[in-house]
């Protein structure tokens, strides 16, 4: 005797499993989005700085950083992690401006380098406070050390 | 109940083998979810060892006994199939349709409860194992149930005979599944410490 | 388990089923009266261990399948439940 | 080829393969650029090389997925396409998008470009994969909607197989996930946690349907076993795929922002996921081994096994090798991720749809089976050549992920990205060499659609 094995099980739990998962997926998305206020630093978004903040990450996106960076180890891997640049640069904002506008524009010989992206001093501003929301994010100890 | 095969002759289990596919993987996982379980434990066992005595275990323990018995009340449904007695067959799962029923209900009123103390899976990491464990098998509650649903429904229309109840075996080898993974669950996070 | 059943006059799945029941009463109990410790924990997932093998023996069926299907909810209870032992041995170290 | 409207699939097949060069010309690009930091700076840095490289790959496959459906689709359904206009119609629509897009990649700065598409309209740029101007974005919505109406309603004409409905499920999904890259709020967590249902929920979820769909049509054809078999493991297969892979997203959950209780549900589900891919490989084998008949075409059979092992080693292995939260904390956003990415993609999804175009293309060329000797041993070299070089970019991906982890990460003084990228530079060396081994292959391979074509056809006996 043979073993029973029919199309219309597998079919069946094919469906019924993808959408009892996809439901957990769900109930497990719905606990976040209860939890993020709490992790997320979106108070900084809401505070005196949230504009120059949501400016920032429009920068950060229309100059594709993503590009080189990672962002809480997230995108390419050929420059240094940027979620953690506020607290490795001394908690200073400063120094994060000055860095971006120090880059030379031919970049530096046989060397990886920035790019020179001539930002005004507002767009500098804008990207060091989302640089710094970022760095204030919950991230569950990541990464291991201030070298990110 | 009528033998028609000799023990000796079969080599697979009851039900079809995909669904016995999909209960080896969901078995892993709880596997895996108990071994963590008690790893985790081992760093934090004054944690674990305090909040397990906020939970309820009569509701608990009355839960066991739904699971088990609904369980039971499976098996005397595919013993009826097995002898073509439909009627009683559908009885049978409809009682242990009535036996999850009681656990859901008594499960989400345990729920209620941990909800109006603000207790959620960020809570600690007791209770991120405690509810995560819980909320996964009380998915798999009404997995099974929808699943002895459908089996009622195609038993009272006749689709299962002595002959041919593959899709009864199925679903109540799902049904099993189910209440296995509470046996074990029960004593590790409600009683052992 | 067939003989005794036939001995006292009721279905195996039956017997299986009063002594699931007696067993879960019995792990209620220790919960119950506050015992606790190594012994009394590993004593528990013994019981437990015992469930979930008659369980899958004579609820599931595996118990009268030849070849490897008898196995998997066996080895199951087996791989996590020395697992356990060995985590809540250690806790008590 | 059994219907006259299966052949709109062939410009898709070579605008593929077209793009699939672009894209490992601009690795080569990049890959150069990780040991000679000032290579073609500042014409293309290496961000525009990046976006050339991972973009191009994305429409080329989708493209492939594309002629893969109008390939079979007709088939499985017996009946011609609904329309076979609209199909070419928007493969033009689709390959000028996408010419257009690179070619504002290249040629205009970023913040040009997104200043020309008027991002700041709907701001969707800047997010890795999702590159593409927000009007690129649409239009690969229009397309994908259009096609998937061509495809629906040729299914819904004709004979409903398991293979079409799962293929159409995941290209369904495919689209319906898409839509995600729309969302993008100011609140950067949020912005992650569903930018991943684009990125995860396509490749390790939806899209394996599409894998599984085009894996089963071909070993239906060149092993005859009996399509009831093939179908209901597909079934399976497919089944423990979205089991494992749905809150297998988890793993991409652990250090963005998102709650502790992901480590957990990431790392649990996520370490079953090589399941899947294991069974996938195990049934392409049996499959194989139970055929009826011997197919002439080699290369499509060599194809669909090497799919069914890389998938594996690449989605499955080197995947598992990090997924683990307390593994991932160290490896986290490291060269091991591109390691992993790298085997993944070509394992699973450039050689599923290498596997259909080898499948297929011949008959598109009018052929009854396969090609001649000559060219299948081209094509056999060149899976050889591509397939190896890939192991080896792996390998030593994985050697330069596990030094950078250790230097930057581990021990006691932590050393800088960049001191740490410039002492594990010998491995990109390898990688770059590997890499120009698998240009070569690249060129063998599309050499063998050009040489002995004037030799008779291959046949079982050969």
């Amino acid at each position: 005797m043979a073993q029973p094995f029919t199309k219309i099980m597998a079919r069946n739990i094919f469906y019924g499993g993808t959408a009892f998962f996809f439901l957990l997926f769900l109930a497990l998305t719905f606990d976040t989005m209860g939890q993020l206020p709490q992790r997320d630093n979106r108070a900084a978004l809401a505070g005196e700085m949230g504009p120059a903040i949501a400016k920032g990450k429009l920068l950060w996106e229309e100059n594709n950083c993503i590009g080189c960076h990672t962002l809480l180890g997230e995108g390419a891997y050929f420059a240094p992690e940027l979620g953690n640049v506020y607290k490795r640069y001394g908690n200073s904002t400063d120094a994060i401006k000055a860095f971006i506008a120090s880059r030379p524009a031919e970049g530096i010989p046989g060397r990886r380098s920035m790019p020179q992206f001539n930002f005004s001093d507002e767009e500098l501003t804008a990207i060091a406070e989302f640089l710094k929301y970022v760095s204030e994010i919950n991230t569950a100890n990541w990464p291991p050390n201030i070298q990110g | 109940m009528k033998a028609d095969r000799s023990v000796s002759e079969i080599n697979y289990p009851p039900g079809d083998l995909a669904i016995w596919i999909f209960i080896l993987a969901e078995l892993t996982v709880f596997a895996i979810f108990f071994a963590a379980y008690a790893f985790t434990r081992l760093q934090h066992v004054e944690l674990f060892n305090e909040y397990q005595l906020t939970l309820d275990r009569e509701a608990a323990l009355i839960n066991t006994l739904a699971l088990i018995t609904s369980s039971y009340f499976v098996v005397r449904a595919v013993s009826a199939i097995k002898v073509d007695d439909r009627r009683r067959c559908v009885y049978w799962l409809l009682a242990a349709l009535c036996m999850g029923m009681l656990f859901l209900l008594v499960k989400s009123w345990e729920y209620v409860h941990h909800y109006s103390e603000g207790i959620n899976l960020s809570s600690n990491i007791f209770y991120m194992f405690y509810l995560s464990l819980t909320f996964f098998h009380f998915m798999h509650v009404i997995m099974g149930m929808v699943i002895l649903v459908a089996i009622a429904v195609m038993a009272a229309r006749g689709k299962y005979s002595r002959q041919e109840h593959t899709g009864v075996e199925s679903g109540a080898s799902y049904w099993h599944m189910v209440d296995l993974v509470w046996l074990i669950l029960f004593p590790l996070v409600y009683v052992m410490r | 388990m067939k003989r005794l059943s036939d001995f006292i006059g009721i279905r195996p799945c039956t017997l299986i089923y009063l002594l699931l029941i007696s067993f879960s009463l019995a792990t209620f109990l220790v919960g119950k009266l506050g015992f606790s410790g190594l012994g009394m924990s590993l004593l528990v997932l013994l019981l437990a261990l015992i469930k979930g093998h008659l369980v899958g023996s004579y609820f599931m069926g595996l118990g009268g399948v030849r070849g490897v299907w008898r196995w998997p909810v066996f080895i199951w209870l087996f791989i996590p439940g020395i697992l356990i032992g060995m985590a809540f041995y250690l806790s008590y170290q | 080829m059994q219907y006259q409207s299966q052949a709109v699939a062939k410009p898709y097949f070579i605008a593929a393969i077209a793009l699939f060069v672009a894209q490992v010309l601009f690795g080569l690009i990049m890959g150069l650029q990780y040991v000679v930091g000032d290579f073609l700076f500042p014409e293309i840095p290496f961000n525009v090389a990046r976006m050339v490289h991972t973009n191009a790959l994305i429409v080329w496959l989708l493209m492939a997925f594309m002629g893969a459906s109008y390939y079979l689709v007709p088939e499985e359904a017996e009946t011609e396409l609904y329309s076979p206009g609209l199909a070419t119609l928007m493969f033009w629509v689709f390959l000028g998008a996408a010419a257009l897009t690179v070619v504002g990649y290249l040629l205009l700065s970023y913040s040009t470009l997104a200043e020309v598409t008027m991002n700041k309209l709907l701001p969707t740029m800047g997010r890795e994969f999702l590159e593409q101007p927000t009007i690129t974005k649409i239009g690969i919505v229009i397309v994908a909607l259009a096609f998937l109406f061509n495809i629906g309603m040729t299914i819904l004409r004709g004979r409903k197989t398991v293979i079409n409905l799962v293929l159409l499920l995941g290209l369904t999904g495919l689209a319906v996930f898409f839509l995600f890259a729309f969302y993008n709020p100011e609140n950067l967590v949020l912005d992650k946690y569903f930018w991943w249902w684009v990125v995860h929920l396509w490749v390790e979820g939806v899209w394996e349907l599409i894998l599984g769909a085009i894996l089963a049509f071909v070993l239906v054809k060149t092993t005859g076993v009996d399509r009831e078999v093939i179908e209901k493991w597909l079934y399976v297969i497919i089944a423990m795929t979205l089991i494992t892979g749905i809150v297998g997203t988890g793993h991409h959950y652990y250090w963005i922002g998102t709650p502790e209780y992901w480590q957990w549900w990431g790392s649990i589900f996520s370490a079953m996921e090589p399941i899947p891919f294991f069974m996938m490989t195990v049934f392409a084998f049996n499959i194989v081994n139970k055929r009826r008949r011997d197919h002439p075409n080699k290369p499509a059979m060599l194809w669909a096994l090497g799919t069914a092992v890389m998938a594996f080693l690449g989605a499955g292995v080197w995947g598992f090798l990090h997924t683990l939260s307390p593994v991932n904390y160290y490896t986290h956003g490291s060269q091991i991720t591109a390691a992993h990415g790298h085997m993944a993609f070509y394992g699973a999804y450039v050689m599923i749809n290498i596997t259909i175009i080898s499948y297929a293309m011949p008959l598109l060329r009018g052929r009854n089976a396969a090609n001649p000797v000559k060219s299948q041993v081209w094509e056999m070299w060149s899976f050889w050549l591509m397939t190896i070089a890939m192991v080896f970019i792996t390998l030593f991906l994985t050697g330069a992920g596990i030094l950078q982890a250790y230097l930057q990460r581990m021990g006691e003084n932590p050393q800088p990205f960049m001191v740490v990228q410039e002492q594990i530079s010998l491995f990109y060396w390898l990688r770059e060499i590997a890499g120009v081994i698998f240009l070569i292959g690249l060129v063998v391979y599309i050499a063998s659609f050009f040489v002995g074509q004037n030799d008779p056809e291959a046949t079982t006996a050969s």
